[in-house]
């Protein structure tokens, strides 16, 4: 099964902005947390890392910003390349600084901070302050909400709220590449909506592209043109969304079936991950 | 092997860094004479050096160590491990010598016969100073003296000794505390100057003796009527200014200078032949020459001992040399020093000497004072240890 | 399972009127509920409409400022919340909050720390006086453990083991306490679709062997259609509607508030 | 090979619950506490008295103070002062007449009491917040020691102590001030081990990590923050008294001064926060780092290895002992113990490299 | 009493509180970005001070000269530190951090008095030992252009704290990994603010190094210095000149008149019962930032 979603590999490879190949990571130099993942991102590409708790996709998207380290964590092999060049030796703020960022699970706004200096302190040093402005007014746009609580301590922001500021302050470094951890954790139906519909925003209107991980797969893969299945530390399948939109065991365990759940009659005692040997 | 073992067991790091180095530099080289003269009855004296950094436990250790490798005499140069020290000492008989710091009351050698202060206590300093103001300076009757201390147990050590001697004298003192280490005194010094003092009198040691002296002159009392405990230096007249400490005094125990025979022996056979043991400018300093003199006590002590019960030397048998020092005064260097089984003080002499913008100069002979009032807070505290057994 | 329509309808907990502020901002605004004894109730509403700041206020973190909350009939809003607890209210938090220094083992027995007496003495003489007790609970753990499906990883430590795994814990550890009313705060949060049916079966057999009284908060929507008695939403810390599960959902309000496009609800 | 972890299995919930489920581990431990018990017998009088001895009473005033900062997480900067307050009291009380065993449970209820009111400030605050106000209480009980003539004995302090019989045997001499050492370690060990596999421990744990998520299981933090100062300054007063019987037998205030609160948590964050075993090694590594270092320096200088000023000599050991320091906590911040732990894991699980995932 | 009395207990005890700022604000500009309760900074200070002392007494130069070199040196020093010790220790217990602070201050009291000499060296910067008098008020000169030096500093800190780079400065001491994340450099924004710690230990160092000469016990300024710290709260830099004055007021009044009755040096138990009181009733001080922490 898998190897039929591995020939639909995706078309364009010449212009992968984020090549990533057989990595794995290492925690604490002994518990082994991917292993061998590959995973492309084209320009202006949407894919969404999917996969089961602790399988790994925070893992990934660390190992590709550069924040292992301070979690004891390392690559121990593989190679992790972005715009053609590899990367594992820079730092994260480098890495920033050649254009991808990476909007952490949980928020992680600095809560002492209001929202405009969130997005001060995330806007490169050497930009100008009309840059800045400019901006700003964009996120602002986004997400108008947060004008308004412009002045107040961020970490006195509703969990939305704070899901936005966190997304507009990755977009203060004009990323090319944005990875974003379950930006829908948390939040009320209402509220992933807009946000999804956001991200699909600022990967149309700026060409923006998009590393999303979900556990909320029916959203993300309704707006992913790719995606990956992760569990365990290794990927498993991966294709295009409509694919597998339509693969069952797709549907079965991150769809919620074919049809509606009835959480009264879930089957007691299921057999978990059958593409797993 | 037929080595005397003297241990040197000192703060080179942390509370008595201001003392230690000079006062250790000066005993090395001291010792290093008497090798190079031959020994004591041919016996060479060999120093066991180590720092305990004024920690009990360290010093405790560092003391166990040096006794089993046969020290006979043991100096902390430290208060606090002294102390802790103290029991030990009396039960393996080996000697301690507690010159100028200290417990005073270990000067009375029955409670105390392996401690040996040998030079003047605090108590002793006190009177001193004191008896100077009294004949020198003006006199004591009706003044105002004002005692400004370290708030610790040495700080406030002379003050019994003071009042006995101000009800004697009929003059009145006043305690003034400043918080260890003493780097600011300000407000302290603010209630110093209202008290219109005739004389101060300052105790303390290291980095505050400066500031004690600087808070003085800036509070308008003239540096002539300021008056310190043994632990005042070259370096602290420095830091306070070489010119504006002038007239500065203080008790001194022993010269300083190069200008004795022992020193001068010192610098032609170990300094200048490059065996010293520090700097060269340390030599002659007052910690330096307070080194010599504790060293050239112990070893006319050695001497005696060797020669009246001779080798190996024992630390009773060094106990009982000490006791039979008589008037020895390290060639001129230092009071004459008279020890014995009841006095292990020595007789508590000591002289005054003023700064002169460039050295210590002395402006007394060398005397001793009131001793019986002295005699009566050793006999007081001794019994209190005593009761403490 | 049990059977809904024939639950007592006896009120276990009752809140009237109650209100708390935080500084200048009213969290949560007079609200009154009553649970009924046996029924699975939702809490529902935006983020930030005082879901979390209700719970507290129950369990005694945020007392109210104004107003009462009857447990069985006994005011509890001054109690401290380890008073609460004893009365046999049991939580889980919003951010997963087990004792990472412990292993999962221990993090359930300290669930039974109600019914045990610790103290030094008794650590000190363990061989004759802790022992007994310590075997004793542990038989009420294994028992959790099971109905849980925890067994594999009974050793781990706690910060190890994944995320969906640890809110397992979380309400093993809540149960353990065997309490009459058990509060979950979005238990399924970053869960994927088949954690999310691990989880609700667990959640429904819980109740069922326990005869628990539960009060949900989720922002699942499917699930809380599913498997809620009746909810009420909040939106800016104010009750907005109430009712059966299915029925304030699709209230307009409720949509505009908090729902957002029609078909995501269930 | 000897240390496997495989073969060992547990029927019973209490051997599973053992204090050493690994016969290798128990082994160990039995063989350690023979040693210690023959000690005074192949160990010369210096090893005894100035090594084993203040290690031992040092490891029990470690295990004190981990129970605290490792177990219940109050960080605690001024743990000597508890101490002190111990072994001034001991020493007032068996002054007095009192049998020393009642004045050991006397010096620890008065270190207890008064334990707790530094914990007053633990309801409140926490972290570095609580190391200040620790530290300033530090300072308090230092100063009202030094001021107080009642309870330091006069200006020139030192208080010795009286002649005293521990269970009937008269605590004189080097041997019986070993024991009466290792007896008091012996139970702080085991009554910190037994503390930390049952409820109580558990409590404290949870106090530790999440206070909030305790409070809703039952547990009254306000309670478990006092019941852990109260208990481990309770093992610190008494740990203080042995120290001044057993060894110093004399207090003064600068035995319990600032420094040896600090002294006393290197001990437990070296040796690894929280960890038994890791007191016994970080007091070990504290207490006898500096005399080492300073023997070894003052060797080398005797062998003409180094030749640097004397002041600069006796400055290496005080450098290397902060770089030691700081370099246990940058390259281990788990202490020694995990070091420990490493090793012993890297033969349960020999001949392979990981644990799997 | 009399009122010049007071008077003057109270403007010499602000001067000091001033002076003991200088090493109170960098122990502010270290936590307010790096979160990290520096308790070498008193260790710091004495290095600085026997930094200015060797290149004045041993090379011979212009005392304020040797100032001038000792602060580029002391913010060498402070990347250094950055980058040898603190850039490991992102994300350890803060219990760890203190320790690592209190093993450097273990380092460095080694360090400096081991080169240099441990006895007390002095350091002259030419200031007047005459008072300013006022009345019956005597007016420490040291002090007074300590308490100016100490304001000057401050109000800096509080313009730099404006700037974009302070505004990351204070998001990296919010949360290191998402100010990473963001592409701030951290190491580099810690390294800064513990470069200017550096450079506000040369001025505590030289000033206090003045008036009472140079060995290790400067490194016993951290203890005021913490109250301060304490008492303005620990990231307000604006606090430690507030609290600066309260500290040296208070204990330079209150001992001023406590003392003579009871004898004995209370002032240090001021110094500690405004650390108490103020974690007591007002854990972030008077100006410090509340946690914001949430069930
Ligand atoms: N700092 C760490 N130290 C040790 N193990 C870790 C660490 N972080 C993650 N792990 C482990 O690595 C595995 C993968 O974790 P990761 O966080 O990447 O999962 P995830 O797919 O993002 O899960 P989730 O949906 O819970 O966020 C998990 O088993 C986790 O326990
Ligand atoms: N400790 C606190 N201090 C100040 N304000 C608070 C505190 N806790 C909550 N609030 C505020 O109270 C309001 C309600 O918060 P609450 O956490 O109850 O929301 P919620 O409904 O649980 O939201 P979510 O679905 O995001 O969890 C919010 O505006 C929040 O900012
Ligand atoms: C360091 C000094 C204040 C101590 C003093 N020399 C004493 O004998 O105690
Ligand atoms: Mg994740
Ligand atoms: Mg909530």
């Amino acid at each position: 099964m898998s190897n039929q979603a591995a020939q639909a590999q995706p078309e364009a490879t010449t212009d992968n902005l984020l090549t990533m190949s057989n990595v794995e990571v290492v925690y604490d130099k002994v518990f082994l947390a991917i292993k061998g993942v590959s995973l492309q991102v084209g320009k202006g590409d949407m894919v969404a890392l999917l996969g089961a708790n602790g399988a790994g996709k925070s893992t990934t998207l660390k190992t590709i910003s550069g924040l292992l380290a301070p979690e004891r964590g390392a690559v121990t092999r593989g190679t992790v390349e972005f715009q053609g060049r590899n990367i594992l030796p820079l730092g994260a703020p480098a890495r920033v600084a050649l254009g991808m960022v990476h909007v952490l699970e949980g928020r992680r706004i600095f809560e002492h901070l209001t929202p405009e200096d969130n997005l001060l302190a995330a806007f490169p040093s050497r930009g100008s302050r009309q840059r800045f402005n400019e901006l700003k007014e964009q996120v602002f746009t986004y997400f108008p909400r947060l004008k308004e609580r412009a002045r107040t301590k961020s970490g006195y922001l509703s969990g939305g709220e704070q899901q936005m500021l966190a997304i507009g302050r990755a977009l203060m470094t004009e990323p090319e590449l944005i990875m974003l951890d379950e930006p829908s954790l948390g939040l009320a139906p209402l509220l992933v909506q807009e946000i999804f519909a956001i991200i699909r925003e600022i990967n149309q209107q700026q060409k923006v592209s998009v590393l999303l991980v979900e556990q909320n797969a029916s959203a993300a893969l309704e707006i992913v043109r790719h995606a990956y299945l992760i569990e365990n530390g290794h990927v498993v399948m991966d294709g295009k969304a409509e694919v597998l939109r339509q693969n069952p065991d797709v549907q079965e365990f991150y769809l919620g079936g074919a049809g509606k759940v009835d959480y009264h009659n879930v089957k007691h005692y299921r057999r978990r991950k059958r593409w797993l040997a | 092997d037929d080595t005397i073992k003297f241990a040197l067991l000192q703060d080179f790091t942390a509370v008595y860094t201001f003392v230690t180095d000079e006062y250790n530099q000066g005993q090395r080289d001291y010792v290093e004479l008497i090798n190079r003269e031959g020994g004591i009855g041919g016996q060479q004296i060999e120093l066991l050096i180590r720092d305990t950094g004024n920690e009990p436990q360290r010093g405790i250790e560092a003391y166990n160590r040096a006794r089993r490798e046969g020290a006979v005499l043991v100096d902390f140069l430290s208060t606090p491990v002294s102390r802790a020290a103290v029991n030990r000492v009396l039960d393996d008989e080996v000697v301690m010598i507690t010159a100028l710091h200290g417990r005073g009351d270990a000067s009375d050698g029955t409670t105390f016969p392996f401690v040996f202060p040998m030079m003047a206590t605090y108590w002793s300093q006190a009177t001193v100073l004191l008896d100077y103001i009294d004949r020198e300076a003006g006199g004591l009757e009706g003044k105002r003296i004002a005692h400004v201390y370290i708030d610790s147990p040495f700080g406030r050590e002379p003050v019994p000794v003071m009042q006995a001697l101000a009800e004697r004298k009929g003059f009145e003192v006043r305690t003034f505390a400043y918080p260890s280490p003493g780097n600011e005194q300000s407000a302290t010094w603010s209630d110093v100057r209202r008290f219109r003092p005739d004389h101060v009198i300052l105790w303390g040691a290291g980095g505050g003796q400066a500031v004690s002296v600087r808070e003085a002159i800036r509070n308008g009392i003239p540096v002539e009527n300021v008056y310190s405990v043994v632990w005042m230096a070259e370096t602290d007249a420095r830091t306070i200014g070489a010119d504006r400490a002038v007239g500065l005094k203080r008790f001194e125990a022993v010269g300083t200078g190069t200008d004795y025979p022992v020193m001068q022996r010192i610098m032609e056979h170990v300094v200048e032949p490059g065996h010293g043991a520090g700097p060269r400018e340390n030599v002659g300093t007052t910690y330096y020459n307070i080194g010599v003199a504790t060293m050239a006590v112990a070893v006319e002590g050695a001497r005696i001992a060797l020669e009246e019960f001779g080798a190996p030397l024992t630390g009773d048998k060094l106990r009982q040399g000490l006791e039979m020092v008589t008037e020895y005064d390290a060639e001129g260097m230092m009071p004459p020093v008279t020890l014995s089984s009841e006095d292990h003080q020595g007789g508590g002499y000591g002289r005054v000497s003023q700064w002169n913008g460039q050295a210590w100069e002395a402006v007394s002979d060398w005397f001793n004072a009131h001793q019986d009032v002295v005699w009566e807070e050793i006999k007081k505290d001794a019994a209190g240890f005593r009761e403490g057994r | 399972m049990v059977d809904k329509q024939n639950a007592s309808p006896e009120q276990v907990l009752v809140c009237e009127d109650v209100s708390r502020w935080f500084g200048g901002l009213q969290a949560v605004k007079s609200i009154s509920i009553g649970i009924r004894q046996g029924e699975i109730f939702g809490l529902v509403g935006p983020n930030g409409s005082g879901k979390t700041t209700l719970v507290n206020a129950i369990t005694g973190f945020y007392p109210p400022q104004q107003g009462t909350i009857r447990f069985y009939g006994e005011p509890i809003n001054r109690l401290k919340p380890h008073k609460v607890a004893m009365q046999g209210i049991a939580r889980t938090f919003q951010n997963v909050a087990l004792f990472k220094g412990m292993s999962v083992l221990d993090n359930i027995l300290m669930g039974r720390h109600i019914f045990m007496r610790p103290s030094a003495l008794a650590s000190l003489f363990y061989w004759w006086w802790a022992q007994k007790e310590e075997i004793a609970h542990r038989e009420k753990v294994e028992e959790i453990i099971d109905l849980l499906q925890l067994e594999s990883v009974r050793d781990e430590p706690v910060d190890v083991i994944p995320l969906g795994m640890q809110k397992r814990v979380e309400l093993a550890r809540a149960l353990c306490a065997e309490p009459k009313f058990l509060i979950l705060d979005e238990p399924m949060a970053g869960m994927n679709q088949e954690e999310k049916e691990y989880m609700v079966r667990f959640i429904l057999d819980a109740q069922e062997a326990l005869g628990l009284t539960v009060l949900l908060i989720e922002h699942h929507m499917d699930v809380v259609t599913a498997i809620c008695d009746r909810v009420v939403v909040l939106n800016n810390g104010e009750k907005i509607a109430e009712g059966p599960a299915r029925e304030a959902i699709n209230d307009p309000a409720v949509v505009a508030a908090y729902i957002g496009k029609k078909d995501d609800a269930a | 090979m000897f240390y496997r972890l495989s073969g060992v299995h547990h029927t019973r919930y209490q051997t599973a619950r053992a204090l050493w489920p690994i016969p290798t581990d128990r082994r160990v431990v039995y063989l350690l506490l023979g040693l210690a018990l023959a000690a005074p017998l192949y160990m010369s009088d210096l090893y005894l008295t100035s090594y084993m001895l203040p290690w031992l009473i040092w490891s029990a005033a470690a295990l004190s103070l981990t129970l605290l900062m490792g177990i219940a997480g109050q960080l605690h900067f001024g743990f000597a002062a508890v101490m002190a307050i111990g072994a001034y009291t001991s020493i007032h009380l068996t002054r007095a007449g009192v049998p020393f065993e009642l004045a050991l449970i006397g010096a620890g209820l008065m270190a207890a009491v008064i334990g707790c009111i530094f914990g007053a400030a633990a309801l409140r605050v926490k972290g570095l917040y609580l190391v200040m106000a620790t530290l300033a209480m530090q300072y308090l009980v230092d100063w009202t020691i030094i001021n107080v003539p009642a309870i330091s004995g006069g200006a020139q302090a030192t208080l010795s102590t009286p002649d005293v019989r521990l269970l009937f045997v008269p605590l004189q001499g080097d041997t019986a001030m070993y024991y009466g050492a290792l007896l008091w370690v012996v139970i702080v060990t085991l009554l910190v081990l037994n503390i930390k596999r049952t409820s109580f421990g558990r409590a404290l744990v949870a106090i530790r990590d999440k206070d909030f998520a305790a409070s809703v299981i039952g547990v009254n933090p306000f309670k478990y923050k006092l019941l852990a100062f109260f208990t481990s300054s309770f093992l610190g007063g008494v740990s203080g008294a042995v120290l001044a019987f057993c060894y110093y037998q004399a207090v003064t205030p600068e035995q319990f001064g600032f420094n040896v609160s600090i002294q006393l948590v290197a001990m437990v964050l070296v040796g690894g926060l929280g960890s038994v075993i890791g007191a016994f090694m970080g007091a070990g590594f504290v207490l006898l780092l500096p005399i080492i270092l300073t023997n070894v320096v003052a060797w080398m200088s005797i062998m003409g290895w180094l030749s640097v000023s004397s002041n600069l000599l006796a400055h290496i050991p005080l450098m290397v002992y902060g770089a030691l320091i700081i370099g246990f906590i940058l390259f281990e911040p788990l202490g020694l113990a995990k070091i420990y732990d490493n090793l012993r894991k890297y033969f349960l699980v020999w001949p392979f490299r990981h644990t799997q995932s | 009493m009399d009122i010049y009395y007071f008077l003057e207990l109270l403007i010499n005890g602000g001067l000091t509180g001033l002076m003991y700022s200088l090493t109170a604000l960098g122990i502010v500009l270290i936590y307010k970005s790096a979160g990290v309760p520096n308790l070498a900074q008193g260790a710091m200070v004495m290095i600085s001070a026997y930094l200015i002392w060797w290149l004045a007494s041993v090379t011979g130069m212009n005392v304020f000269i040797a100032i001038a070199l000792a602060c580029i040196g002391m913010f060498l020093f402070g990347l250094l530190a950055e980058r040898v010790l603190l850039r490991k220790m992102v994300g350890q217990p803060i219990i760890m951090i203190v320790m690592l602070t209190l093993g450097l201050e273990i380092f460095l009291r080694g360090l400096g008095p081991g080169l240099l000499g441990a006895a007390p060296k002095s350091l002259d910067l030419g200031i007047d030992l005459m008072p300013i008098i006022i009345g019956d008020i005597f007016i420490n000169r040291a002090y007074l252009i300590g308490g100016i030096v100490a304001a000057i500093m401050v109000g800096l800190s509080l313009l730099f704290f404006r700037t974009r780079l302070g505004t990351k400065l204070r998001a990296v001491s919010d949360d290191h990994v998402s100010s990473w994340s963001v592409g701030i450099s951290v190491e580099k924004a810690i390294g800064v603010s513990w470069g200017l710690a550096g450079v506000s230990a040369v001025a505590a160092g030289a000033l206090w190094g003045s008036v009472q000469g140079v060995d290790w016990t400067l490194s016993t300024l951290l203890f005021p210095a913490v109250a301060v710290v304490i008492l303005g709260g620990l990231d307000s830099i604006y606090g430690v000149l507030v609290a600066g004055l309260i500290v040296g007021i208070l204990g330079s009044v209150i001992p001023g008149y406590v003392d003579p009755l009871v004898g004995g040096g209370t002032r240090d138990v001021v110094t500690s019962l405004i650390i108490l009181l103020t974690i007591m009733f007002r854990p972030h001080g008077m100006f410090g930032r509340e946690d914001i922490e949430r069930v």
